[in-house]
This record gives C-alpha cells, structure tokens and sequence, in this order.
C-alpha cells in the first residue's frame, strides 16, 4: 500500500530527536547545537533568519557550531545574509548552496566566496520572489526564527521586527517542516500572538537580545545641498505633476531628503495632502516631521526601525499597531502592497547603463536586491485605476485606447551623476553583466530593467523615459541628465536640445528651481536632534547616532 | 642625566627637591644666593588632574611666600588619557597649572623649563611650554603626539610617517627641530656643571615678551609666525 | 536669479545653527550688521608653508579668520576656527593670526576678544609650529587678561575643542557652549587607541557627549553659559558674559585652585557623569542629555551657580 | 595635487561692484572658490589646485558651461579643491558669482 505521508513520518522522528534535548519545547541556549545536530539532516533545504534587520544569531553561531559529520551539504534559503556566521557556514562545509535576496553587510565577502567557488549559488531573488518559492520549489525543511518572546507552550512574540517570521513559519510548519524559535525570554503570557504555538516545535531562550540593525535612520546631518536639489527636482517635477499619493521610498540620502522637504518645500508648493500620504515604508525616523505636520496618513512596514518604538506606539492612527500598541510589521504583505497598492517606487542605485537597467552589484560586492525589484516593477496583473497610474500610461502610450490602455506604476531612479568617491552613477555597460559572464550566470543580476524605470533624477534634471519614443531617444535622455560624467560628456547635444524642448528633459531652471536654492536650512531638521524633537522626545535614536 | 644628578648639578649648595611618585616639588639654593622653586613632573608620567592639581598648589603657595625663579623640570608621558581624566575636565587643570607659571613669571618669579626626558602634548604645553625659556638637555625626546595616535588621525600609514618624519623638522619629534621651531631657547652642554649654564642663564634672562617668534624664524623652523603675528596686531592696533 | 534664494545670507541668526554654519557665517551674524573687518584675509593668501609636503590642499585664510567689529555697538576683536577645514586644527598661520590678534588685545588693554573655536587641537602635519603656537597663544591670553581685556570663547562647531584648544579655552575668562559643543585634551579616538574600547568606547556618541559634551561641562562649572544652537544664542551670551566677568589677578588662580579641587574632592571618584550630576543634586540625572534646552538651564542654574571670578 | 589655469571670453562683465568674496572650505568632496574682480571685464579667469589629478577634461568642461551660463567677465576664481564633484563645483561657482552681485 502506497505511504502519503512520509514527510509527517519524517518529521516527527526529527522532533523526537530533539525532544531528548528538551523540556517540553523548551532547550537551553547552551544545548542547541545539540539540538541542531538532532533535528537537521544532512542536504536539508534551511531557513536561518536572516532578514534585512533582525537575526537569530544564537541559532547561526549554534548551526555553526555543529559536528560537519552530522550536518553538512546544506542548502540555505534566506531573505538576509547579514551576519558573518550566515557565510562562515560555507567556509565549514555546514552549508553549500545559497538562494537569498539582499546581503548588505557581507556583500564584500559574499562576492569573494562566489568567486572562489566557496558558494554554490541558486539565485539572487526579491523579497516576494524568495517567499514565493518558499510554498513551491524552496520549501524549508528546517526553519530558525528570531521573537522577542514565547510562553511554554510556544505561542510566539515577534515585536516590532516581525518582518519575514509569519511567511518563513508559514512555508515550513505546513510543510512537514521543523521550526526552532530563539526568543530573548519566556514568559507566561506573551504581550501578542504573532505565531500560533502548534507551528512551534522548539525554543531556545538566548542569553542575550537578538540583533537589530538600524538599518533605516540616516542622519539628517550628512544630506548635502545636491541631495536636496535631486529631493526638490522629484518633489516638483514628479510627485506634484503626478499627484503621487501612494508610494515607496529607497533607503537613501536623497529619498530622505525628500522625506524632510515635504513639511517645508512640499508645503510652500501646495502639495499638502495631495501628494504623499499612504506609504509602504519602514518607520523611517525622518519622516516624523512630515507626520507631525499632516501630510502623512497611513504606513505598512516591512519590519521597524530601533529607537521607532514609543513614536509608533503613540501614533497608531498612522502606523499598523497589535492589541498590545506595538507595529506589527510583515516583509510579504508590505512587499505585496507595495507592488499592487503604490503608485511610485523612488530609490537610488549605484549604477544605471544607457538603457536605464540599474544594479547595484559592482564587480567586488554583490549586495543583493532586497524590495527593489518588486518594488520598482509595474505590476502586470493591477487591475485598479488610479491618476498617476492612468497618466503614466497615456504618457507611455498616447495613442492607445483609453479602456483598453495598461497603466504604468512610476519607478523612479534617484541619484547625483557621481556618488561616493566621485564613482559615476551612468555607465555604458553595467558591472553586473561582467560578473554574469565571469560566473557564468544565466541571467545578470539587474536590480531594475530599463523597461521599467519611468524616470531618472539627478541634480542636473529630470529624465522622463515614459516619453521616449526610441532606444536612441532614451540613450540621449539618459545622458542628458548624467552631467559630467563620461556618458554625461558623450551626448549629443542637438537631441538633449530637442529632447529638452518636448519635456523629455527637464531641466532645473525648466522647473522653476534655481540650484543655489538647495540650501540645508530648508531641510525640516538638520539633526538627528531635532527629529527627536519632532517626535515629542518618542523617537529615541541609538547612540551611535547622537551628538548629545 | 637623571633627576638626581641634574639637580645635584644645578643646586650643588643643596635642595629639598622630592620625587614623589613623578610628581616633583622642593627647592635648590642658588650660587648666587637665594632659593628656586622646584617643579616638575618625573619617570614619564602622565600628566593628569591629580597631578597638576597639586603642581599648581605648590606654585600659588610660593607665589605668595618666596622670591626667586621657578624651575620647571619635565620628563613626563602625554597627559593622562583617561575617561576619569576628561570627565573631570583634564583642560581645565592643565590650563590652570600653565596659567599659574605665566602669572608667576610676569610677577617677578621668572620661568625657567628645564626638558630631560620625554613630553607630549598637552603635558608639554601646561608645563614647560608655558614657561619662559625653555631649556632642553641633551637626550631629551619630546614629542607632540605619537606617531600611531598621528597616523590614525591624518589616515596616512606609520611607514609614511616615519618617512616624512626624517625630512620634516616642522612635524617631526625631537628636540632639535622644536629648537629650530623657537619653543626650545637653548640646549645645555651636558658636559659643563648645570650650576655654570643656569647662572648664565639667570643673569641674562630673555626679556618677558614672547620671543619665540622670532626665534623660530632666526632658526628657520617657523618660516610665517612672526610676521603673521606682528601683521594681525599692527592691523589690530589700528582699529583701536 | 533669484534675489529671494540666498537663504544662508538672509537668514537671521536666530535661525542659523551654530554647529552647521561655517566659521564666516558665524563671525557675520555673530557681529552686528557689516562690521566685521578682516585682518589679512583669503585674499592675502597666507596659507600654510607646509601643507604641501604633504600633498594636501591648502586653505586661503588656514582656517582662521581674525580681524574687529562691533558687538552690541562696541568694538571686539574676534577669531574664528574653520572646523571643516582640516579639523580646525593650528598650524603655524592659523596659529599665528589668533596669536598676533590676543598681543593686540594685550596692548590696547580694554578691546573684549571673542575666540569662536571649532578645532581637534594641533595639526598634526606641522605639529611642532602648531604644538608652539598653542604654548604663545596661551601666554598671549594671559597677558591680554592682564592687561584688562576680556576674552571669551564661544564652542558649539563639529570639531569641538580639542587638545591644546582645550586649554586655551581653559585661560579664557568665560566659556558659552552648546549641547554639541565637546571641549576636552584627548579625543575619544586617541583614548580608545591608547587605553583600548573598555577604557573609552567612542563610537558610543552618547558616552562621548556625556563625557565631554555641552551640558555635562556647564554642570561641571568648566563652561559659564550654556545656549541653544543658533548664532543669536551665542550672541546673546557672548553680550552677556562680557557684563559679568572679571579680571584676571592672583585670588582668580587661588580662587579658581579651590574651585578644582573642590571637583576633585566631590566627584572625584564618580565613574561617570550621571554618578557627578547625582552628586551635585541633579534629580533625574539620566534624564539630563534629553532636556530640551530650557528646561537644561533651569536645572543647570539650579545645582551650579557660575561665579566668575574662579578662572 | 595638480595645478591649472582655464581663461575664457566673457559675453559681458559680471553684476554687482564687489571687489572681493568668497564660498567653501576645502575639505573631503568640498572646496573653496575665492573671487575677485581683477581682470579684464571681458575676460574670466579659473586657476584650480586640485588633490584629484586627471580630471581636467572635466574641470574644462564645468568651466565653460559655467562662463557659458553666467558670463561672469572680469573675474578671477581661485579655487582650492579637496576633491569636490563636478555638481559641487557648478554649484560654488554660481555661489561666487551670486555673492559678487550682493551689496557689500
């Protein structure tokens, strides 16, 4: 007689295994290897989260601890490679192949081991991509999973960072999989369920608080007068014309600036409330002037923002918030929604070809692709009108017919024509597609493709490729905005004039902005401090970066 | 020279000079009559609030009591660096200990350094920096900052800083560039009794105002400051 | 163009961070309207003689700017540290101006100096010329005291007041300081190279402010004002403090000896400046390097009054 | 560091009667642009010192679209550069050249 349900069978010897480590659910932080070595099985298919901001470190220094006659031959399935235990696996032999979505820590060292053969590579994925094969073909056997708390009988507390734990929990308990949750405490009662206990096989109670990155606070301080012009030209030139109410913003200087423009510029420009006011965001703390002001209206996050707690809890109406008043974050529904529900993804890269494909992996780091992709891609399957999103369109398509007519979500490149170190951000050909050649990828690690960039920003204008006729026509567009840099220098100047003249090109003084007005006094605070002082005192930063 | 022998050579009349722990008070009698106090920081130590809390002490105290010049012998570490140091505000007692030896000199207790070993820093500038001639002794080493601390501040590796540091009078430790500066008036011949060179010495004593100027222009190690500083005051004598 | 644009020139001080504003900007608005008179300025092109052995560029005034205006309708002479210019450091030019500025001071004897520091200390590249125009710059305030004319130094800028910056603002007659403003010998980096991370961590900012920051100074009593960041705050305090302070005599050394061993006496073995604030009858001495700044003076006025005739 | 001098025709002189000013400071990505009103009203002058060497096409080309943009004849800039970007330069240019039009 045929057996169905061997993976069950398999899976409760695993957690027999383990249990002979245990108490209950329970293990003691100093027995987990032990239990790793008990319940993971060699070639298994794991989970070690491993998201952008939270991870559960003592369960990767535990993996990495583990007997290699036991565990070897791994394949890890990870949102993040953030810690270096995440690639010292490799170096040990525990782990061998890799299929992950953003390593911005380690993307140095990540590059190195691709090169060495140190790594086998699946792929690099989008946040939603990776989750997605988590329920078809990259189902966890095992899954290791950071919470703040657990009671006994392994209801899970994720607080703030619950970011991919629902999704990660979800793909392998339904599965026949086992889960193993470090917590920082076990309590009696937890504050909220985030993870329901019957999805729980093991807790380990860490001697210390698992680690969280502050991934998303930039200091006020560091954005300089061409981020604020780049801010200026975006706010002006696209989210006003646009009416951009829904939307994503990147994690970098300029898209901060922006952030603190909106309560000062925004305000002079009329843009209140019309522009800006449903976001898929982190908890960025410069946007905290712009929702102490009133232009902001309601956040989903991905995951939080340490030193975002007291502010979110006191500001629900804007924040999504549990029966206990903290956020409750989710990578995958806000990933979600910032593909079908945003009608613009503005960020910055570190390299855009003559094409408008940007990458942010250089022949030395491969930094992964984290949301962009899915972020600044056009949803094919919306359904749902909206302004901007109709006018994209008709930009992109004048002669279409109007029902019958795609929208177009606006993915917005945001940058100064040379970056860190005078590195230009234009190139003719993308440092991604030399890494594809030199590790023979089937496919080049582009972060956005052209075709769905809609516009580039830089300090010396806007580039609106919705109106590009011609692969020529985008060429000049995009050097007509890429300054002095080679591809800058390389334009032709009759075309960029002409291209000028239809609005393809606008430049500055096309906008009505004179440079020398992006002064940093218009920034809505110049500080971390005064952020703090937005916030009522509820933001409170770590002190890495206070200057009091 | 260690200290002993340098203030047995000095005050060969005798002194009262104690070493207590690096931190160095007494006094020496003269040859030509009278007594020197004795200051001074000993066995490299660093120089931090304890310690120049109780040098300052012994200065006003003489200030108030004694007649005669003061000494200020040096052979001290950098200043202390410490959490417990700054927290207690370490520039406040430093500047305390060098505004006491300017006051005392320009009131009739002229300053005399006297650099033997090691200094940096600001244990350089609160002690014999801030008296009126300084004088070094042959083998002295000080230096203004450390070439690790310097190579992690000016972001150039400690191979370039020693490099540059053969060439450099102007960056480079030792005392004969600070001479070339103008900061060290005169190097004493360790060969001729102390007591010969400090009588010379005190008998024709540098007039009060700062000389050092002109001096590191005459010795070339300071090619600008003096008429820089003559220029800023001519210009700031006329808005008067 | 635009004639409303100029945001920066226009701005009033009250407007205007101290810590943002460059050393020219501080010194515009700082001064009444157009009286600043520069004494040999970025078009003399004094620059440092030795900069270049060292490959590295040049700055037209060397990072000084020293010259006379007026202040609430009297004269003062003013300098001002450029601290984004090789971390204001001195070196023999920079030096040099601030010195030959101070002996001016001396020898008019009644003209106020107001000293706008901004620096890490001595510039290492010609750290002899710098380490010696320190030792003069000291003597020079000194004399300048002496012979009557008050001098106050103002510190709120990026680079703080370092090194033997530190103890030139220790000779001033007064401080004023902002929250950012740090004055102290040794920087957090130089500690943590020389005594290790356990001895001084100082890339925890919040420790390095506590330690050596605006406010914990003004509780110590090493600054006399404490004031917002903006330009009309130090304005403001700089007008007030030259009403208030003294001279400079021998009971200002005995007074100012006492006045530190008094601090060694009380916090001497306090391990850090929550355990001094507590000590000195802080209520919520935690909850110090969050006070807005009002709320800080009302504290600050209250556990430490500043007499000014102690330094 | 690298030395050189770009001289250009000015279409007309520059505003405003000011002798002298100037904007920046020289540091990392940052420089300074000192400008005086000493040379023919026809004629622009750019003397550069500069720690980032081989760019000069570059530099070449932000002064003759910034002469081309603000014709600002009978100046000459002097500038101490740290390595500032092309946008940066652009930008103290036209920073100068406004200061220069401002009443003293």
């Amino acid at each position: 007689m045929a057996t169905w349900q061997l993976e069950r069978e398999a899976r409760d010897a695993r957690v027999q295994a383990g249990s002979a480590v245990a108490k209950g659910k329970i293990v003691e932080a100093r027995d987990a290897t032990r239990l790793l070595e008990a319940i993971v099985r060699p070639g298994d298919r794991v989970c070690l989260e491993g998201d952008n901001q939270k991870q559960a470190d003592l369960l990767s220094a535990a993996l990495l601890s583990v007997d290699v006659a036991k565990v070897n031959n791994l394949h890890m399935v990870q949102s993040g490679v953030v810690l270096p235990e995440h690639l010292d696996v490799f170096e040990r032999g525990v782990a061998k192949k890799l299929d992950f979505a953003y390593s911005g820590p380690q993307s140095a060292r990540i590059a190195t081991m691709l090169f060495g053969g140190k790594i086998e590579l699946g792929a690099v994925h989008t946040y939603l991509e990776l989750f997605a094969r988590y329920f078809i073909d990259l189902t966890p056997n095992v899954a290791l999973v950071a919470a703040v708390s657990a009671d006994r009988d392994g209801n899970l507390y994720t607080g703030p960072n619950t970011e991919d734990t629902p999704t990660v929990v979800e793909a392998t308990a339904f599965k026949d999989g086992v889960v193993v949750a470090q917590v920082n405490q076990i309590v009696d009662k937890v504050p909220r369920v985030d993870i329901p206990a019957d999805r729980v096989h093991f807790i380990v109670e860490a001697d210390k608080r698992f680690f969280v990155e502050p991934l998303f606070t930039r200091d006020p301080a560091a954005i300089t007068e061409g981020q604020i012009l780049t801010a200026m030209l975006a706010i002006k030139g696209i989210y006003g014309p646009y009416g951009v109410q829904r939307l994503n913003h990147g994690i970098g200087f300029s898209t901060a600036a922006i952030e603190l423009l909106l309560p000062t510029y925004g305000e002079k420009l009329g843009l209140k409330g019309k522009v800006a006011t449903h976001f898929a965001l982190n908890p960025h703390p410069a946007l905290i002037p712009a929702i102490e002001s009133g232009w902001v209206k309601q956040i989903h996050s991905f995951g939080s923002e340490v030193g975002m707690e007291n502010y979110i809890r006191a500001r629900s109406d804007i924040y999504f918030t549990g029966a206990d008043g903290s956020l409750r974050s989710n990578r995958a529904y806000c990933q979600t929604a910032g593909l079908y529900a945003c009608d613009m993804f503005i960020g910055s890269t570190l390299q855009i070809d003559l094409q408008g494909n940007s990458s942010t992996v250089t022949t030395s780091r491969i930094a992964g692709f984290g949301g962009a992709p899915n972020m600044g891609a056009d949803a094919r399957g919306r359904r749902h009108p909206s302004e901007p999103w109709l006018k994209a369109g008709q930009e992109a398509d004048p002669d279409g017919h109007v029902l019958l007519r795609r929208g177009r979500k606006l993915v917005v490149q945001i940058g100064e024509t040379f970056g860190d170190k005078n590195v230009p951000l234009f190139v003719e050909k993308l440092d991604a597609l030399e890494l594809a050649e030199k590790l023979n990828l089937d496919l080049a690690p582009v972060m956005i493709y052209g075709d769905d960039v809609t516009h580039i920003v830089t300090e010396e204008g806007i580039a609106n490729l919705l109106l590009c006729r011609s692969s020529d026509e985008r060429e000049q567009a995009i050097r007509g905005i890429a300054g002095y840099t080679d591809v800058g220098r390389g334009r032709d100047l009759g075309q960029v004039q002409r291209l000028r003249e239809r609005g393809v090109i606008r430049r500055p003084e096309d906008l009505g902005i004179n440079p020398l007005d992006a002064d940093r006094s218009i920034l809505a605070a110049r500080s971390i401090k005064d952020i703090v002082h937005w916030s009522g005192g509820l933001y409170e930063p770590p002190s890495k970066f206070r200057n009091w | 020279m260690t200290l002993d022998e340098i203030l047995a050579s000095m005050f060969p009349a005798g002194h009262d000079v104690k070493n207590d722990e690096g931190v160095v008070y007494g006094s020496g009698s003269l040859r030509s009559g009278g007594l020197a106090l004795v200051v001074g920081v000993a066995d490299r130590l660093p120089l931090g609030v304890d310690d120049a809390i109780i040098l300052s002490a012994h200065v006003l105290r003489s200030i108030a009591r004694d007649s005669g010049p003061i000494l200020v012998v040096v052979d001290s570490d950098s200043q202390r660096m410490s959490k417990r140091d700054e927290l207690l505000g370490l520039n406040e007692f430093l500047a305390h200990l060098g505004k006491c030896l300017i006051y005392a000199d320009s009131h009739g207790r002229p300053t005399i350094g006297l650099l033997y070993g090691h200094t940096a820093a600001g244990a350089f500038l609160s002690t014999a920096l801030a008296t009126r001639v300084l004088v070094g002794l042959p083998g002295a080493t000080p230096v203004v900052m450390d070439l690790p601390s310097m190579s992690k501040v000016t972001k150039l590796s400690l191979e370039v800083l020693e490099e540059k540091a053969k060439s450099t009078p102007v960056f480079a430790p030792g005392l004969e560039n600070l001479a070339q500066t103008g900061a060290v008036h005169v190097i004493w011949d360790a060969g001729v009794p102390l007591v010969d060179q400090l009588e010379t010495l005190l008998a024709s004593l540098p007039d009060i105002d700062d000389g050092r100027g002109l001096l590191g222009k005459q010795r070339g190690g300071r090619p600008k400051a003096y008429e820089i500083a003559e220029r800023v005051r001519g210009l700031g004598l006329q808005s008067r | 163009m635009s004639t409303t644009s100029m945001q920066a020139a226009i701005a009033p001080a009250a407007l205007t961070s101290w810590y943002e504003a460059s050393a020219r900007t501080r010194v515009r608005l700082l001064l009444d309207p157009e009286s600043f008179m520069e004494f040999v300025g970025p078009e003399k092109r004094e620059v440092s003689p030795h900069l270049k052995v060292f490959d590295l560029p040049e700055q037209f005034d060397d990072g000084i700017l020293v010259g006379h205006g007026s202040l609430g309708g009297s004269s003062v002479l003013i300098a001002a540290q450029e601290g984004s210019f090789m971390g204001g450091a001195f070196g023999e030019v920079h030096g040099a101006k601030l010195t030959g500025l101070l002996r001016a001071a001396r020898d008019i004897g009644s003209m106020p100096v107001l000293i706008l520091f901004d620096t890490g200390g001595v510039r290492l590249q010609e750290a002899n010329a710098g380490e010696l125009a320190i030792a003069e710059i000291m003597r020079a305030v000194i004399e300048a005291r002496s012979a009557g004319a008050k001098v106050i130094g103002l510190i709120g800028g990026r680079a703080g007041c370092y090194g033997g910056g530190g103890l030139i603002a220790g000779c001033c007659s007064a401080l004023a300081v902002s929250e950012q403003g740090r004055i102290a010998v040794s920087g957090p980096e130089v500690i943590e190279t020389n005594r290790g991370v356990e001895e001084f961590d100082s890339r925890d900012r919040a420790l390095v402010w506590r330690t050596m920051g605006g406010k914990h100074r003004r509780l110590l009593g090493a600054a006399d004002a404490f004031v917002d960041d903006t330009i009309q705050a130090f304005r403001d305090a700089a007008l007030v403090l030259l009403e208030q302070v003294g001279g400079f005599e021998l009971s200002t050394l005995t007074n100012e000896q006492v006045r530190l061993e008094a601090r060694l006496r009380d916090f001497g073995s306090c391990a850090d400046a929550v355990d001094i604030w507590t000590a000195e009858g802080v209520a919520d001495a935690g909850a110090v390097p969050a006070l807005p700044v009002n709320q800080f003076i009302a504290v600050a006025d209250h556990v430490r009054r500043i007499s000014h005739d102690t330094r | 560091m690298e030395d050189f001098s770009l001289r250009h025709d000015a279409r007309q002189p520059a505003g405003g009667a000011r002798k002298m000013a100037i904007v920046g400071v020289v540091a990392s990505g940052n420089l300074e642009v000192l400008v005086e009103r000493v040379v023919p009203e026809r004629e622009c002058l750019v003397e550069i010192r500069t720690t980032a060497e081989g760019f000069g096409a570059v530099w070449n080309a932000v002064v003759a679209d910034f002469v081309d943009r603000y014709s600002p004849g009978g100046l000459k800039f002097s500038i101490n550069d740290g390595g500032a970007r092309p946008d940066t330069v652009s930008l103290r240019l036209a920073q100068a050249v406004r200061l220069m039009e401002v009443e003293q």
